[in-house]
């Protein structure tokens, strides 16, 4: 099995409004491919399910797209959903 | 004429400056902080909201950042920047919060030595914020309603 | 998104603000000449003055003009700006006289609703100023000379 | 023969330091071309031979050549010597 550790999920613009929250803090695989991550985060709030193909991670603030890459992560990592963004 | 030509150039040291805040941001503010004695040039862009979106009129917008990355990210526009163009100093400095109608929510400011340079290098620099820098603003419309915008420049994320 | 749907824009006219000056130029002052309800970019380029020039130390500049014609040939390079790009405010002052180092002789603001449009308007801008303006710049020299200079860009003189 | 006009003839920068001075009245031809212009204008102050190559007229503040261009000219009408600009 691979072990387990506490990640710190960051929320903003539309994807806290769907969350209701701007951060939590959950129990991951320290192996985890990204869009598994994704479906876990998913299962936790299912309105997520509207924006999958509009959304990347920022994995300890580097950009990681939701699909077969391995994240191999540390407890304490800062995993954020970024909605498209609009700055400028 | 080759940078190694210009004179102190020793003596001052390019400098970014990257600045997020809730106050009304200042051209001039800005524009002084890149003001140098080797440079003829600087350009600026300023960002302002404007009063429609798809003929709805447009009150005020709203926006938030990932701070640390969107710091960091512009960090790298900066640095990208520099690799392409000699270009001397550089500030960006973007609103967060409520922004009025024709307030900036954004202003680049670069220096160089000759015009090319800086001109290249802020439109480079605000198409690289638009595609890549964790903002999002938030449109509130004379209606009650509100919509979170994407930029077209956004990399992930196409239009539907 | 064609200038047709932008609202209140018959409420709004487009205007050319053209002055020169022998006092401070102010980056502010010029870019709140463009600011429109209707625009989300404002471009600008300062024209700053350096302290070198092949090696020797510039202490001031002083600049001349033909007045009534500069201000002549400014207005047409507005009208040639509008008449390539949907910019819809342009402000162009530039100062006389004795001007100090890193001080501003040209600033040139542009408004557009999108962002393209102004950027690449005020690069033109200070492009055509520097061909076909009549005005002339006499670099102050540390050694007590001086020199009329000429621009590469003037249209019917090269360098020798 | 070609009727004669007073023209303001104005001088600048480079051009005004040769001269010695910034404007004058003459004295020429109302049908005259470009460049016998410029000659007429030489020979009142030789020093403006050096700049011969370098400088345009602005005949009623339009840029013409010292060339072959036939000017019309009306009394009180305004030619600048136009050495190569530097604005900006």
């Amino acid at each position: 099995m691979v072990p387990r550790g506490q990640v710190e999920v960051l929320y903003f613009a539309k994807s806290a409004e769907i969350a209701g929250i701007h951060s939590e803090t959950i129990s991951v695989p320290q192996e985890i491919k990204a869009l598994q991550l994704w479906n876990e985060i998913e299962t936790r709030h299912p309105g997520l399910a509207d924006v999958t193909n509009q959304v990347i991670f920022a994995v300890r603030q580097e950009y990681v797209e939701l699909g077969d890459q391995l994240l191999l992560l540390q407890s304490g990592d800062e995993i954020a959903i970024i909605p498209p963004i609009s700055g400028g | 004429e080759p940078p190694g030509k210009d004179m102190n150039e020793v003596e001052e040291k390019s400098k970014d400056t990257i600045k997020f805040t809730s106050e009304k941001l200042s051209v001039d503010e800005v524009s002084q902080l890149v003001i140098s004695p080797l440079c003829g040039a600087i350009s600026l862009f300023v960002g302002t909201t404007r009063n429609n979106f798809e003929g709805k009129k447009v009150i005020s917008l709203e926006y938030e950042a990932y701070l640390p990355m969107a710091e960091n990210e512009i960090r790298k526009i900066c640095s990208d920047m520099r690799e392409k163009w000699p270009v001397r100093h550089i500030a960006v400095f973007h609103r967060l919060g409520l922004v009025p109608v024709t307030e900036a929510s954004v202003i680049i400011a670069v220096s160089s030595a000759h015009r090319a340079a800086s001109l290249e290098a802020v439109s480079y620099a605000i198409d690289a914020l638009k595609a890549r820098v964790p903002i999002w603003k938030k449109e509130i419309y004379e209606e009650s309603s509100s919509s979170w915008k994407r930029n077209k420049e956004c990399f992930w994320a196409t239009s539907d």
